[in-house]
């Protein structure tokens, strides 16, 4: 028995050096985007949290705006260029984001206020590595900057857009896990929303989890039932629960809305009748990414900064999506008063 | 809400929850009747909803409205396939039923999400499906009055569709040739093999029937809820299908009521919200109730639930 | 005695190989390189301190939390509340250092490991007591507590561990930290800390406690024939309890050293945590041998490290590492294979040679 | 001419047919006529090769060399369909059958009537089987699920199985061993009845008795080996004996005539209820003197087990008192209770008395693992253990490679005598044997028979449950009757007879007898 296994053991062994060698042409190729990007003084990588540059949210935003930026300057994706990293566990982020220095990446976009340890303990360690962390702030370091949004702003023109659209009187909002950034969301859509209907009904709900869209559905269903006739998504995946949910009460007769979050929507709320995403606040993380980018390839990398990006600084907006143009105008109108600092959005609820 | 719309909430919410369960359980139900623990049922719903996901946004333009049913049908086929790991596994490499299970569950969305990033360009979730499998009126019941409004309108078909088939596979199980047999292998093997009955054979259907039907249970959750393939899509389903079994003692009704028990569970915490007296609960209180609710239903009012005798037991025919 | 010893560490070997193989074979398939994902995946687990470090402090929590997962099993119980049990732990842990953080540190951090211990010990003796009480199926109990653990658990963070609005507590004082300058210089600032040391301590004590104390025997022989232990006069409700609650105790241990060593705070968290189903694969890779366990956990955690580096240098997608996974302990599960080949290679054989 | 006649009236002729696992030949060279409408005996010790023989004839294993003809054919069977087919079927020493289907399921099972598209049509399956029923006397309650009737019901569902599929060749695995003496009588009628409607039978047993009540022809294998057959009629029970065992066999278990002394045992108005709550055990009564043996006979199910069990604190009783050594020992735990002095050996020693497995030095450590010297503050003494075991090992002539061989890979009379020298060594003051012979063989039944007798020559008290009339008649000195969970008195085993005990097990009281005879005599 055991001469046996050794045999077999021997043989799996053979062919495990047999086919990886007869591979070797293919390796080549892939190690022509370090070649190509040799003598760029910028290699930029985008670290996310759990889901990954395709998560039709925020994440992905940021790495479309890496990926142009990367096109412009001839860049190719991988070492020496632009890359990802999608973390699988909260403890993988230290890991990663050591990674990603061994590998001579000298800007890092942590995406996501859960990095803020791993960066902070990662730019004291490495002083000649650039971070930029998005939705939190680590102050007091010169090779961070930080990078906030004022989601509560495009929030207040999300929930004032319902609230205009909305015939019931009556909207919702489900969150994913209650915390201070969909604590933002919340606050800046009830805000909206009432200011621009007084009388309007908002209904607030969680998930519980980013990823339980059956939950999330069930919720929408329920706030679709009561009457609500547009919800604002700020659910991660189980978001997309909600807009199926809408799918399903648009079939029945039902005209409901979704208002989508972080990056335009438009996609989602398709469905043979047209399109329900009535407008989707955005997070501009593709612009404000090419911003930082080409700051720090000037070499003015806004270390030690705190920058908070709003209305003002294109840093959130809001898409006309379904919107009627009378409501559009509204929005417009209140955009620039934002801007103008003429209303001050509420951050808590 | 009044009280008809609380109704006819919770009826709603509670298929939608409960559909994806109701199929994948009764897959288990099959599985585990024919002597093989299932717990890989996670798995085998990612993959049928991946698969499904891919046929849908391929063929879409081709089958038009008709295409979430074939969906359905694609991810039960590929289920199927799936399963087949495990019924080599279990049955023929005499592998412990759990081991294998828990193979299917750490394959299955590590290979969806790989081949998501071979089909769709590096992309770590597919696009969103055009044609989505969406609530509506059940013809003639639905005419019916108040029941009709609560149960039969603006309503899941599919979850319908399941309970029907929870009938149809307790009748199959216990009314049919196939049933005997396959309940005899999962019972008593040895026995059933002195009469002449394969019991690879059996053993084999039974896992390939609880690949297609979890196969179903998982694209249910891609077609009618998600609209997509993501990574998050079967987030635990799988194993509260396993436990809506248990908890139905092995018995494809049981396991469909107790698949809406937790559907209805689920929902009373959204409905809840909405009832006057108790909306001013802490959130939390609505999140665990649900899964509280379970365990002290079963604890104090089901009681014990026997496995079939021989499930999980490997047979090895003597030569 | 060694030949059975022998023979049950070549199929684990055999089956790594034959999923790193098979692994291979996809990656070529689909078009990846196996040689450059691989390397990758090597130096990633184990090619400079940093990532040695990282590798071990991966592999800290897994030890504890298939050691959980074995005891149940011994005694013939599917616990698969391995995340609910580690998650409690890991809030107990920070909980109790944030409530005292003036205490001293030895205090602080064998208090926590209580804390954790305590709470993952609670969380899956509910289980124990309802099987052995109510005979209520333990599958059915672990899966629902793990989902109320997770929603518990926001909440505390949320109302009590959190400052101010943030979505993570506080983080601890360095005083209850595991993590050392002196480990962090070692491994080039990973985030290795003690509580390897802990959990392989731990790994010794469970393989003497199951194979050489009467706890042990009592635990394995119901685990194998309760109808016989009943009649030798065991308790089984007290022996399903007790082993119900030393599993989760284990796990939550878990919890309390990776919270109190690797993440120094507990966040708000989107899902359960994967540790605790990881811990599974992990006592079934080792069938349950406890020492089998630390090098089960060695070698998930550098495929789970390493794997981190996979997209970093190639384009081959990351999943690659829990397929190959999933092959391994396919193979592990399936040793009749092996077996089978081999008898199949012997009786050709013998054929071969009377013609 | 003469060989063609001569196969046509066999049912199955074996040639020069070899089974072998490995190099290990269970059957070697076998040449065996079984003549058509005969019952033919099978007689040999346990592991003589008489299963493997079987399992061949039913398709199960197919020979590694050698032929097989049936009525004359030559076949090759290669599953237990083939074996149907060709009218062969084997009511198996374990039954075959599924506890959780009803008669009817477990008797159409694989061969079932059905309705189109494989619906079940139970109801044409049930006229067939209530009209075997009848011609056969084969009494059967067709809706009770299997894990709910009676043991000798259950051996009429295997044999029903047969006959409704038509078997003509039907072989019984030691169909007797767990039947009652009246079931037993019945049991050879209708095999008698059989072989007269053309079927020919082979019989597998131990039992001498039974083969000179109902067999034509018996042969004798050994060692995988035919050592010869006989007809029955020419020839005695101790000729079979010794042709089976290649000794001189006694059948008498030699002992001396019993000093009892005080009662270890006393059971006082024992009541005890089942998990279903019902009565199993009611207001029994009896006492257990140090120094005797005392048989409890019955048939299977009138509340033996559950007695056994409230003894031994395994189930819990609702009335009475059971004291042990003076101790008062009623609703104690059971390892109290194995304290104050009870060795228990279980009715089923794979499922109660052994942790399969497990090592034979654990097994025998499984009463006393948790004191000294077994074991000191918690921790086990591997040494000690494994030491005691290979003394005991040796005493009691336990074949086994080694002390830490798993106790599974022994044969059954071996397990059984692990758990003997587990449970007699500690010099119990009361020993409990619950059939205790059930399915070993001669050899090893002779042995255990010894040490209970020798336990109660040395001042104990043993308490022996059998269904075996020989087995309690041979062993016991003093013999209670249980009927439906009663006392239906004791008898001095040395003036009693089978036909009164068997009055008894049946329901008769004691009292009820003496009157009669007394009548009778007064007549």
């Amino acid at each position: 028995m055991n001469k046996l296994i050794k045999k077999i053991s021997l043989a799996i062994l053979a062919l495990g050096i047999i086919i990886p060698l007869s591979a070797c042409t293919n390796r080549s190729a892939s190690n022509n985007s370090e070649s190509q990007n040799k003598g760029n003084s910028l290699a930029v990588a985008l670290l996310t949290d759990l889901n990954g540059v395709d998560d039709k949210s925020f994440n992905q935003s940021a790495w479309e705006g890496l990926t142009k930026w990367g096109k412009e300057h001839n860049l190719t994706k991988g070492l020496g260029g632009y890359d990802y990293v999608q973390s699988h566990q909260d403890s993988d982020y230290p890991v990663n984001i050591n990674k990603l220095i061994k590998n001579n990446y000298n800007l890092i976009y942590a995406i996501g206020y859960k990095l803020d340890k791993a960066v902070t303990d990662g730019a004291k360690q490495n002083p000649n590595t650039k971070f930029a962390i998005i939705d939190t702030v680590v102050p007091d370091l010169d090779n961070v900057t930080s990078l906030t949004f004022k989601d509560n702003e495009s929030a207040y023109l999300a929930g004032m857009s319902a609230a205009l659209n909305s015939k019931t009187k009556k909207i919702g909002f489900i969150g994913g896990v209650k915390g201070e950034v969909i604590n933002r969301f919340e606050a800046g859509y009830v805000a909206g929303a009432k200011a621009a209907v007084p009388d309007i009904q908002v209904d607030v709900k969680y998930v519980g989890a980013f990823d339980k869209a059956d939950v999330a559905k069930s919720i929408a269903t329920a706030m679709y039932n009561n009457g609500n006739d547009a919800i604002y998504q700020a659910a991660g995946s189980a978001g997309l629960g909600v807009f199926s949910s809408a799918k399903d009460a648009r079939k029945s007769g039902k005209e409901v809305y979704v208002v989508g979050c972080d990056r335009d929507q438009t996609e989602e709320g398709q469905y043979d009748g047209g399109n329900l995403t009535l407008t989707s606040s955005i997070k501009a993380l593709n612009t404000v990414v090419e911003e930082v980018s080409n700051e720090t390839l000037a070499g003015n990398f806004p270390g030690k900064q705190h920058k908070v990006f709003g209305l003002k600084e294109n840093g959130v907006d809001i898409s006309k999506g379904q919107l009627s143009t009378d409501i559009w105008n509204k929005v417009e109108q209140t955009k620039q008063d934002i801007i103008d600092g003429k209303i001050t959005v509420p951050e808590k609820p | 809400m009044n009280t008809m719309t609380i109704l006819m909430t919770i009826v709603s919410t509670t298929l939608i929850y409960a559909s994806p369960l109701i199929f994948t359980s009764l897959g288990g139900t099959f599985s585990e009747r024919g002597g093989i623990v299932n717990v890989g049922l996670e798995g085998i719903m990612v993959i049928g909803a991946f698969a499904s996901t891919v046929f849908s946004i391929s063929f879409n333009e081709t089958f038009g409205a008709a295409t979430p049913w074939l969906a359905l049908i694609v991810g039960g086929i590929c289920g199927l396939l799936f399963s087949i790991v495990h019924a080599v596994a279990t049955v023929n490499l005499r592998a412990n039923h759990i081991i294998s299970g828990t193979v299917l569950n750490m394959l299955a969305p590590a290979a969806a999400v790989f081949l998501t990033k071979v089909i769709y360009d590096g992309k770590g979730q597919t696009p969103i499906i055009q044609q989505n499998m969406s609530t509506t009126d059940i013809p003639l019941l639905s005419k019916i009055p108040v029941i009709g409004d609560i149960f039969f309108s603006n309503t899941l078909v599919i979850g319908w569709i399941g309970i029907l088939l929870a009938f149809a596979s307790w009748w199959v199980l216990y009314k049919t040739r196939f049933g005997l047999r396959l309940r005899s292998v999962g019972e008593n093997p040895e026995a059933a093999d002195t009469l002449g009955i394969s019991v690879y054979k059996m053993r084999y259907s039974a896992v390939l029937i609880s690949g297609m039907l979890g196969g179903i249970g998982g694209a249910i959750m891609s077609q009618a809820i998600t609209l997509n393939y993501n990574v998050s899509t079967i987030a635990g389903q799988g194993f509260m299908a396993l436990a809506a079994m248990i908890f139905g003692k092995w018995n494809p009704i049981g396991a469909m009521f107790a698949a809406l028990f937790f559907g209805f569970a689920q929902s009373l915490s959204i409905v809840g919200a909405y009832i006057p007296i108790i909306s001013g609960w802490n959130d939390v209180v609505f999140k665990v109730a649900p899964y509280l609710i379970t365990i002290v239903v079963l604890a104090f009012f089901i009681g014990k639930s026997t496995a079939p005798k021989a499930d999980g037991e490997t047979f090895i025919k003597s030569k | 005695m060694s030949k059975n010893w022998k023979s049950r560490l070549s199929i684990p070997l055999i089956s790594i190989l034959a999923g790193f193989v098979l692994g291979a074979i996809i990656m070529l398939c689909l078009g990846y390189d196996p040689i450059m994902t691989y390397e990758a995946l090597f130096t990633g687990a184990w090619g400079d301190p940093n990532s040695i470090g990282e590798t071990l402090r991966q592999a800290t929590p897994l030890i504890l939390t298939g050691l959980g997962f074995s005891v149940a099993t011994s005694a013939g119980f599917f616990n698969i509340g391995g995340a609910g049990q580690y998650l409690v732990g890991w809030l107990s842990s920070i909980w109790f250092v944030l409530s005292f953080p003036s205490l001293p540190g030895v205090v602080l951090i064998t208090g926590a490991i209580a804390a954790g211990a305590i709470a993952g010990g609670i969380w899956s003796g509910i289980a124990g007591v309802l099987r052995a009480y109510l005979k209520t199926n333990e599958v059915i109990t672990t899966i629902m507590l793990n989902y109320i653990a997770l929603y518990l658990s926001n909440w505390i963070v949320k109302s009590f561990l959190a400052n101010g609005d943030a979505d993570y507590s506080k983080s601890i004082p360095q005083s209850a930290s595991l993590r050392s300058p002196f480990l962090m210089e070692l491994t080039n600032n990973s985030t290795f800390h003690y509580g390897l040391f802990i959990a392989i301590v731990i790994a010794i004590i469970m393989a003497f406690v199951m194979k050489k104390t009467t706890v042990g025997y009592e635990i394995r022989s119901i685990g194998l024939n309760s109808d016989a232990s009943k009649y030798a006069g065991m308790s089984t409700k007290k022996v399903i309890i007790l082993a119900m609650t030393l599993s989760g105790l284990l796990a939550g241990i878990g919890g309390a050293v990776d919270g109190i060593g690797n993440y120094q705070n507990i966040l708000v968290l989107a899902s359960t945590p994967s540790v605790g189903f990881d811990g599974l694969a992990v006592a079934l890779l080792a069938y349950g041998n406890p020492i089998g366990i630390v090098f089960a956990s060695l070698l998930f955690a550098s495929l789970k490290i390493g794997g981190l580096n996979i997209p970093v240098v190639s384009n081959t997608p990351s999943e690659i590492v829990d397929i190959v996974i999933a092959l391994i302990i396919f193979f592990v599960g399936a040793s009749y294979l092996f077996e089978y080949i081999s008898k199949k290679m012997k009786t050709n054989k013998s054929k071969g040679g009377k013609a | 001419m003469q060989s063609n006649f001569d196969q046509a009236s066999c049912a199955i002729e074996l040639k020069h047919m070899t089974k072998a696992f490995g190099d290990f030949k269970a059957n070697n060279d076998i040449n065996l006529k079984i003549k058509k409408g005969q019952i033919h005996a099978l007689l040999g010790e346990n592991g003589a090769g008489k299963s493997t023989m079987m399992n061949v004839l039913s398709g199960l294993y197919q020979p590694t060399s050698g032929d097989v003809f049936v009525n004359g054919e030559k076949v090759a069977m290669t599953s237990s369909k083939d074996a149907n087919n060709l009218g062969i079927g084997m009511v198996h020493q374990h039954f075959m059958l599924v506890d959780d289907f009803t008669v009817i399921e477990n008797i159409v099972l694989g061969a079932e009537p059905t309705k189109a598209a494989g619906i079940l049509n139970l109801k044409q399956a049930r006229q067939k089987i209530m009209d075997l029923s009848e011609k056969y006397h084969l009494e059967i309650d067709p809706d009770a699920k299997v894990r709910d009737i009676s043991v000798g019901m259950q051996q009429r569902v295997e044999i029903l199985k047969l006959l409704y599929r038509d078997a003509n060749i039907l072989i019984f695995d030691e169909p007797t061993a767990v039947l009652t003496p009246s079931e037993i009588t019945e049991l050879m009628a209708i095999m008698k009845e059989m072989v007269q409607e053309g079927k020919s039978i082979i019989l597998i047993t131990h039992k001498l008795d039974e083969i000179k009540e109902v067999a034509d022809e018996c042969t004798v294998i050994r060692r995988g080996q035919i050592i010869g057959s006989v007809l029955v009629k020419n020839s005695s029970e101790q000729q079979l004996a010794d042709m089976m065992v290649g000794r001189e066999v006694s059948f008498k278990t030699d002992k001396t005539k019993s000093k009892p002394g005080e009662a270890v045992l006393k059971i006082e108005n024992l009541s005890v209820k089942d998990s279903q709550k019902v009565e199993r055990v009611k207001n029994l009564s009896f006492n257990v003197r140090a120094g005797e043996v005392l048989g409890i006979a019955g048939v299977d199910g009138n509340g033996q087990s559950e007695l056994v069990q409230a003894i031994s604190g395994l189930e819990k009783s609702s009335s009475g008192s059971i004291t042990l050594d003076n101790q008062n020992i009623t609703n104690l735990k059971v390892r109290k209770v194995t304290e104050a002095g009870l060795g228990h050996i279980p009715e089923d020693r794979q499922r109660f008395g052994l942790i399969l497995p497990m090592t034979v030095s654990e097994n025998i450590a499984l009463q006393s693992y948790y004191c000294k010297p077994d074991s000191a503050h918690g921790v086990l003494k591997y040494n000690y253990m494994n030491e005691h075991a290979r003394h005991l090992i040796e005493q009691f002539d336990i074949r086994t490679s080694s002390e830490k061989s798993e106790t599974g890979a022994l044969s059954g009379g071996n397990q059984q005598k692990v758990i003997i020298a587990r449970e007699v060594e500690r010099n119990p003051k009361l020993l409990i044997a619950a059939n205790p012979t059930r399915g070993l063989d001669v050899g090893a039944i002779e042995y255990i028979h010894k040490r209970l007798v020798d336990q109660r020559d040395k001042g104990n008290g043993v308490l022996l449950v059998s269904f075996s009339l020989d087995e309690i008649l041979n062993v016991s000195d003093r013999i209670l009757v249980m009927h439906n969970g009663e006392n239906m008195g004791i008898v001095e085993a040395s003036r009693t007879s089978e036909q009164e005990l068997g009055l008894m097990m049946a329901g008769t009281p004691l009292d009820k007898i003496k009157k009669s005879k007394r009548k009778v005599a007064d007549k």
